[in-house]
């Protein structure tokens, strides 16, 4: 009973509390690379209290699914959260639903985020509704061959069936068509969370913003909420993938001492993917947008492989 | 009865070979009035190879049919034929798709595709089956052929008339005529229909100011 | 006595009518004396149901099943048109079309022409039966030139020319039955009875009775309209008044298919069913498929209609060659819908060509806004005659086709498949065609309202046999139908 | 009891269609009652259909004789009742939002006929999920064609409605040709037309019979169902008829061809080779992905749902395959969960797209305007419209927690568990089938998100848009109650689970809810798989509780929070509805990256005034090619027409020629006779 109190609230406040940090240390490790000091490790944080703080301004044309929209998206993360293995190899709410349901929430606060961007009868938000569905729906089908992918290998599609798996069997990493779903799956996760080179999260340029241009009109607690949301949904993409393909030292049961551990080893496996998103970041130019479709079918045929290989090579 | 048959039918032959060759005019003749005489010629020969039929077999009733078709085949319908010429004041000329030579040609073929045709009939037949037979399906076809390359309606009509010839002799010389009653309707049905082909020769020579059929292509697809 | 007076009705009518002075009498008289004809064949055709087959006067007259059915389609469909007929040349003649004598002309010559056709199906004697199908073309060739324009001079003179040759044709076939049953009975007399030619049929000499079906099938099937010797009915049909129309693709096909029946089963004794099946699946398949560019390219709807009787009887004459238990029955089922169907389809011909005086599709819009009840009736009609279920010409083809695939017979089966796809074309040719000219809006300023209380009481009376047909066959009828069937296996 | 329910259900709508026509005076008088009588009737399908699903064995009963050899012989089993509750559910709420929307009409055209065919419609689709013989079958079957094809060209007025409603009965025709074609072979082997007999009929049927009586079924129940690229009239026939009738015609009408499938393949035809599951897979995935690429491009509101049948008939196939491919290596269970997920979607879709519709019409009839690029600002003047289309525009998404999303999720596991199926192809092909099926749901989210934001949102592009009223009540009912259904489906799915679970006990002979669901500590009943489980009233239920938290939350932190309403920031000019991102902007991106499908056009025409420095106007033109309708029936249709108008030359006029014919046949004839002796 405890451990169905304890870790769902322990798993919401840990993706609450780190998604800005992700954020912020992606950023402060870019502005290192650019020889930048670069702001705050918690400047995210400044920022999400300050908007909170705020009141709102709202456009006359919108409509209540403006309103709606932040709290569906940051709901929809939350409920996210309590499905996704973070400390521990045992979800929550296990019974509830599987990775299958996980892509589909995302859908969901994506669905109502790229409405809200069409309610202001702003050009801008429409541009970037348009191409946000567009990339979104590029990526669909290689996330979901990937996901299954590894699913079939590891016999489930709940997440914590799949880390447990690939905790206790571990040579199954080794397969190759794990890799391949992972690398494809990378691939995905970048462009689902809207960093370079498929968005760039930094700018307003109306060539080139995709996530923000959706955003334009936000201000005040709603623009917190989505800020927030869109970090969590970047620091939970990321869990899924460290959770699946480097499972090693993630507490099972729920003591104590196992959560520390766990918690360090995920700050670190955390950071390491930051790091790689930072330097890539850096590394690369964002993409044309009609590029992007090519990076994505990459990571299509990728998964494609990874199926292949799964039945045919193994 | 077999005797008198099998010996006169060099009678019977001979004058099958006469009508043949009168039906022949129909293809080979470029005047019209010659198709008409023709046509009364083998009437009349078939007027009198059916009164000899009805001799040497001894049937009654050929007589009665003999003596009607004297009198419809040989007098009247040329007869009315002739009037429906000069009522309508047309060229005597007969004009027709294909050439006389090769007409006559193409009726060489005709005949010798009817005596293919009636061949597995024939060869169990008597012999006073097997020439006539084939004649009379040669007449028929060759009246055919004519009614196909003829573009006057009168000479559709002779083509027709002989078709019937044609059809009259097989009857008479396979089973001595059909019986009297059909043979009358026959009859009937040849008076009726020669008269309103006359008719409608008379009226479309009145509405299209021709007889020539090819003109008759309005209705077409 | 009792055969003689179902032909004396008919003339006795077409006498009186033209005795008659004025318009309105005839119209009467006609009414009547169709009416009589239908209600004395149907006292008539119970007797012989009764007692399966009737001779009269020595065996000049014969009736069984067969008879039945195509007398009761003459005479049911003769009563329809007579009735149309009141309305149609009424409003004709009052457009000064024709003159009064003319009119009683046409009622004269439209009840010879019912008496020729009872003629072609009550007589024993086969030569006699010629001579009425030939009495036919005759007496039909001034009502095929009723109007008396160029074009129906054309229709009139290809009409009787080309059916007086097929005919002839066909003489020649009879003669060459006559001499084999002469031959084979060893006596000259009486010898084309039908009824007399079966009982000896199997000792005819085969290759005679061949050549002799085949002359008889091109030279019935001409009348009939068979393909490819089908091409006088298009023009005929669509020039002739509609209800004279109507007569000859409803009754006067059926009155030659007839006539190629008779000796089908003649020739099905003497040499085996398949040898005449085999012709008649031949040229019912060729008149199907000749039947389905024009039907799919198609001006004029009352060319369209002859030819989908072109079509209809090819599927009878397929069905008849299909020669199984529910293919025979279905292929004369087939003859009574489609005697109904099509007759319903040319009066609506008709009340379309009084309404709109164009028999070009291309002129005519909305016809349910026009004419509601010629509108409504014409769909179901149209319908009913490409085979659409629930409506009867579905149920008798369905019938056919399914007999046809259970016979397993690889040939046959690729026959029928054909055929399927066949019947679908000349579904999308109709439809194409006549849809588009029942809806939408009427392009010119046409008068809302029916034509003639006649024309709408001729097409309910029919619609009546139409709707019943799809739902419910009655007993009757299917007994004669099993009858016809036994006639035709008993070969 | 059951029997006499459903005889009910029959008389009445007879009743009800007749009573339509009996009103010349009274026409909406008329109108109504048949409306009413439709209504109470679907209350008996759907009393049949739940009395026979619960507790009931198959009913059997027949009609008056016919033809002596044929009855009117109808067979209710459980794969029928819960076609007849699909159908009488929907038809009910049809006919209770027709009773609105035909005020449409009144004193326009001739709304007797309406409620007249209308009627008929739903009879004849209650009879062809339930005959029993091949001939009834048949005759109802095409009674449904002929009846919907009067409901297409309602508006006949309208040319495009005639072109839709022939091509439609076109198609319909031949696909009905080869189905009897079909009925046909089969009946060879069994010597009767009843079902009874035609069922398992299968084993003695020669393979390549077989084979040819698959791929007739697949056409001929395919046209019906409009798979690609037999869908041809499915997008012309949905927008011409009347709103009320497009919810049927998609919700439940194009599912009897599903019906036909299942009924073929699970019961007359098996043992069935698994390629044809294969075949079926791969079909329902073409025709899953063209539907929703085309849908994507349709800014035509009907159009566009059009569409999606399409895609959503493939999603279905592509749960009826995995069966057919399960069951043809006897995974009997795993059979039996892929068609309750194609089963389970099947019910979905009727729903969603019911209301869907629904919604279209409502728009409809408050704008006269079908094109979403003349709509906008609709929430605000539809109100209670905009929230249900949304629900509407969600489930069609597959989004949690709405129904769309169960089924597509039960998909998803039956389409793992394809790796017990030992050939390689099938196994690769049922994971890409996933790929697509993922694919077409985020195609399909980016189609509604275009759809209801353009024509809700934002400011009205149109003056009809700008005087929107809401509806009749009767219209914003029978949509709520779909969107509810489509709330209530998604959140407690197991109970419809178990009744397409009974169908199967009774259709593949296993009874597999043990296996499929499960109780835990909340005492949620959750869908379970050998791979997850899934309880969507309690992933629901958090995050209702989430969303409480996280609200007040946020008052907490800023408990006097006010919005400011101000004008939207369009760079200095007042905002304008001209201004707005359009239906066909939005879609610019998939309309450059999918060019070699949509192969678009463009065109833009400049008209300049007298001294050629000033543009009067500009027209741009963009559209996309059809390719099937360019490539695939015109050319046909042309083909055919040409040769036609060759051949009727045959028919030169000329009276020689034609004695010709007759002398040619008589000759040739004679040959082929004596040379055949």
């Amino acid at each position: 009973m405890v451990s169905n109190i304890v870790l769902p609230i322990l798993q919401i406040v840990v993706i609450i509390g780190l998604s800005p940090l992700v954020k912020g240390f992606i950023n402060k490790i870019e502005a290192r690379l650019q020889c930048r000091r670069g702001a705050s490790l918690f400047q995210p944080y400044y920022n999400l209290i300050k908007l909170l703080r705020k009141d709102a301004v709202v456009s006359e044309t919108a409509s209540w699914i403006f309103t709606a929209t932040p709290y569906v998206t940051f709901v929809s993360a939350l409920i996210i959260a309590l499905l996704v293995p973070v400390l521990s190899s045992q979800v929550p709410l296990n019974f509830t639903g599987d990775v299958i349901l996980i892509i589909y929430s995302f859908a969901l606060g994506r669905f109502f985020l790229a409405l809200s961007s069409l309610d202001t009868g702003s050009a801008f938000g429409g541009m970037g509704g348009s191409r946000e569905m567009t990339v979104s729906s590029m990526a669909e089908p290689a996330m979901m061959l990937s996901i299954l992918t590894i699913s079939l290998t590891a016999g489930s599609t709940n997440l914590s069936d799949i880390t447990n798996t690939l905790l206790n069997n571990s040579i199954l990493l080794m397969n190759p068509s794990l890799s391949l779903a992972f690398a494809a799956l990378a691939i995905v996760i970048i462009a689902e969370a809207g960093r370079i080179p498929v968005d760039n999260p930094f700018t307003h340029l109306e060539l080139t913003m995709i996530h923000e241009g959706m955003i334009l009109e936000f201000s005040g607690r709603y623009l917190a909420l989505i800020e927030w949301a869109s970090s969590m949904k970047l620091l939970l993409l990321l869990t899924i993938l460290v959770n699946t393909s480097l499972p090693w030292g993630i507490a099972r049961g729920l003591t104590f001492s196992g959560l520390v551990i766990s918690f360090g080893l995920y700050l670190a496996k955390i950071g390491f993917f930051a790091f790689l998103i930072a330097i890539l970041e850096s590394s690369f130019a964002k993409l044309r947008l009609f590029r992007v479709p090519n990076l994505l079918g990459t990571s299509f045929i990728l998964a494609i492989l990874a199926i292949i290989s799964f039945y045919v090579v193994s | 009865m077999e005797q008198p048959i099998i010996v006169n039918s060099r009678v019977i032959d001979i004058l099958a070979v006469l009508m043949l060759m009168s039906t022949i005019i129909l293809v080979g003749t470029s005047r019209l009035k010659t198709c008409i005489w023709a046509y009364a010629f083998r009437s009349f020969l078939l007027t009198v190879a059916s009164g000899l039929i009805a001799y040497f077999s001894g049937l009654h009733h050929i007589y009665i049919t003999t003596g009607i078709s004297l009198l419809l085949k040989v007098i009247f319908l040329p007869g009315l034929l002739f009037y429906i010429v000069n009522k309508t004041n047309i060229k005597k000329e007969i004009e027709s798709f294909i050439s006389y030579t090769l007409s006559l040609l193409l009726s060489c073929g005709i005949i010798l595709i009817a005596y293919y045709a009636t061949l597995s009939i024939i060869q169990f037949e008597n012999t006073f089956m097997r020439h006539c037979l084939p004649v009379s399906f040669a007449i028929t076809l060759i009246g055919f052929f004519a009614m196909i390359t003829r573009k006057k309606a009168i000479t559709q009509v002779l083509g027709l008339v002989a078709m019937e010839d044609g059809l009259f002799f097989a009857a008479l010389s396979t089973s001595y005529g059909m019986p009297l009653i059909v043979e009358l309707g026959l009859f009937f049905d040849v008076l009726v229909s020669v008269i309103i082909m006359g008719i409608y020769v008379y009226r479309i020579k009145e509405s299209f100011d021709t007889i020539d059929t090819a003109f008759l292509s309005e209705l077409r697809e | 006595m009792i055969i003689p007076l179902l032909l004396i009705i008919p003339i006795i009518t077409a006498v009186a009518c033209i005795l008659t002075k004025g318009h309105a009498i005839p119209k009467y008289i006609s009414i009547a004396g169709s009416f009589i004809t239908l209600a004395y064949n149907i006292f008539l055709n119970y007797n012989i149901y009764t007692h399966h087959s009737l001779i009269g006067l020595n065996g000049f007259f014969y009736m069984d099943a067969l008879s039945i059915l195509t007398t009761q389609i003459v005479t049911l469909v003769g009563f329809a048109s007579s009735l149309y007929s009141a309305g149609y040349m009424t409003v004709e003649f009052n457009a000064g079309e024709f003159t009064e004598k003319k009119l009683r002309w046409y009622y004269f010559l439209f009840h010879m022409f019912i008496f020729t056709m009872l003629m072609v199906c009550v007589i024993n004697n086969l030569g006699i039966m010629w001579v009425a199908i030939e009495a036919t073309t005759l007496s039909t060739t001034f009502l095929v030139g009723f109007y008396n324009k160029k074009q129906h001079q054309e229709a009139a003179w290809k009409y009787i020319i080309i059916c007086t040759v097929g005919i002839t044709l066909a003489l020649f076939g009879v003669i060459l039955t006559y001499h084999s049953s002469s031959s084979a009975l060893g006596e000259i007399g009486y010898t084309l009875n039908w009824t007399n030619l079966l009982t000896v049929a199997d000792k005819f000499e085969p290759h005679l009775i061949k050549l002799a079906f085949l002359f008889i099938l091109i030279g019935y099937g001409t009348k009939a309209g068979l393909a490819p010797m089908h091409t006088w009915l298009p023009d005929a049909h669509s020039q002739a008044p509609s209800p004279i129309s109507a007569l000859f693709s409803g009754v006067l096909l059926n009155c030659s298919m007839y006539g190629i029946i008779r000796y089908h089963i003649i020739t099905s004794k003497c040499v085996g069913a398949d040898y005449s099946c085999t012709l008649l699946m031949v040229f019912g398949l060729i008149s199907v498929i000749v039947s389905i560019p024009f039907i799919l390219v198609q001006r004029d709807y009352k060319r369209l209609f002859a030819f989908s009787s072109i079509e209809h009887i090819g599927f009878i004459a397929l069905g008849m060659g299909f020669g199984g238990m529910y293919s025979v029955y279905g292929a004369e089922l087939h003859t009574f819908n489609h005697a109904v169907a099509k007759s319903l389809l040319f009066f609506c011909a008709g009340n379309l060509f009084l309404k709109y005086k164009t028999r070009e599709m291309e002129g005519i819009r909305g016809v349910i806004k026009t004419t509601p009840i010629t509108g409504v009736i014409l769909i179901i009609a149209v319908l009913a005659i490409t085979g659409t279920p629930p409506f009867n010409i579905f149920v008798s083809e369905f019938m056919v086709l399914a007999d046809s695939f259970s016979s397993g017979n690889a040939f046959i089966i690729v026959f029928s498949s054909l055929l399927v796809v066949c019947i679908a074309l000349i579904f999308v040719g109709f439809v194409y065609n006549v849809f588009k000219m029942i809806f939408g809006a009427p392009v010119q300023a046409i008068p809302t309202g029916e034509v003639s209380k006649f024309t709408i009481a001729a097409m309910c009376f029919l619609l009546f046999f139409v709707m019943i047909i799809s739902f419910y066959v009655p007993p009757l009828l299917r007994e004669i139908l099993s009858n016809i069937y036994d006639i035709v296996r008993n070969a | 009891m059951t029997e006499q329910l459903f005889i009910l259900s029959i008389i009445l709508y007879l009743v009800g269609a007749l009573f339509a026509l009996c009103f010349f005076r009274w026409q909406m008088a008329g109108n109504y009652i048949s409306f009413i009588c439709a209504t109470i009737a679907s209350c008996f399908g759907i009393a049949t259909a739940v009395t026979m699903l619960s507790n009931g064995s198959s009913i059997r009963f027949n009609f008056l004789i016919y033809h002596a050899i044929i009855k009117y012989d109808f067979l209710i089993d459980h794969l029928s009742s819960y076609f007849i509750l699909a159908i009488s559910v929907i038809g009910f709420i049809a006919t209770i939002y027709s009773l609105g929307y035909t005020k449409l009409y009144v004193n326009k055209r001739d709304t007797r006929f309406l409620g007249f065919t209308y009627n008929l419609f739903l009879l004849s689709m209650l009879l062809v999920v339930t005959a029993n013989n091949a001939l009834v079958f048949m005759i109802v079957w095409e009674l449904m064609t002929v009846v919907s094809f009067f409901l297409v060209i309602f508006e006949h007025e309208n040319p495009a409605c005639i072109k839709a409603g022939i091509v439609y009965i076109v198609m319909a025709h031949i696909g009905a040709a080869l189905l009897a074609v079909a009925f046909f072979i089969l009946t060879t082997y069994t010597g009767s037309f009843s079902f009874d007999d035609i069922r398992f009929v299968g084993a003695n049927v020669p393979t390549i019979y077989k084979n040819i009586v698959f791929f007739l079924i697949i056409i001929g129940f395919g046209i019906k169902a409009g798979i690609f690229p037999l869908h041809l009239w499915l997008p012309m026939a949905h927008p011409a008829a009347p709103s009320n009738v497009s919810m049927v015609m998609s919700g439940v009408m194009i599912k009897t061809a599903i019906y036909g499938f299942i009924r073929f393949y699970f019961e007359f035809l098996p043992p069935c080779p698994p390629w044809w599951g294969f075949t079926v897979l791969v079909i329902g995935s073409i025709s899953t992905l063209l539907g929703v690429m085309y849908a994507l491009m349709e800014h035509d509101l009907k159009r566009l749902l059009a569409y999606h049948s399409v895609e959503n008939i493939g999603i279905i196939l592509i749960g009826i395959g995995l069966s057919m491919a399960f069951k043809s290596y006897n995974l009997i269970t795993l059979s039996s969960f892929a068609m309750i997920a194609g089963l389970y979607h099947l019910i979905n879709h009727a729903v969603f797209k019911c209301l869907l519709f629904g919604c279209a019409g409502n728009i409809y009839y408050a704008t006269h305007i079908k094109n979403i690029e003349e709509l906008g600002g609709l929430i605000k003047r539809l109100y209670i419209t905009a929230p249900l289309f949304l629900v509407g525009a969600l489930s069609i998404s597959t989004i949690p927690p709405l129904n769309g999303f169960i089924s597509e999720w039960l998909l998803f596991q039956s389409l793992l568990n394809g790796f017990n199926i030992p050939s390689v192809i099938i196994k690769v092909t049922t994971v890409i089938c996933g790929a697509v099926v993922a694919l077409s749901g985020a195609l399909a989210a980016t189609c509604f998100i275009k759809a209801f934001g353009i024509s809700f949102l934002a400011l009205p592009r149109s003056e009809h848009a700008q005087k929107a009223k809401e509806v009749p009540l009767t219209m914003l009912i029978s949509t709520g109650v779909l969107a509810v259904m489509c709330i209530f489906m998604g959140l407690f799915p197991v109970k419809i689970m178990m009744t397409i679970n009974h169908v199967n006990t009774h259709l593949l002979g296993t009874d597999i809810m043990g296996a499929i669901t499960s109780y835990d500590w909340l005492q949620t009943r959750s869908i379970h798989t050998n791979f997850t489980e899934l309880s969507p009233k309690s992933a629901t239920v958090f995050g209702l509780i989430l969303f409480g938290i996280t609200f007040g939350v946020l008052t907490m932190i800023r408990p006097g929070f006010t919005k400011k309403i101000y004008e939207t920031w369009t760079c200095g000019i007042s905002p304008e509805s001209r201004l707005e991102y359009t239906a066909t902007a939005f879609t610019k991106p998939f309309r450059i990256i999918f060019s070699n499908l949509y192969r678009p056009r463009r065109e833009i025409n400049t008209i300049y005034s007298v001294p050629k420095y000033f543009v009067k106007s500009i027209t741009y033109i963009g559209e996309i090619t059809p390719i099937f309708e360019n490539y695939f029936y015109t050319p046909i249709s042309r083909y055919v027409l040409n040769i036609s108008n060759r051949v009727r030359w045959v028919h030169t006029g000329s009276i020689h020629i034609y004695l010709a014919y007759i002398f040619v046949t008589l000759l040739i004839s004679i040959l082929v006779v004596i040379i055949l002796d």
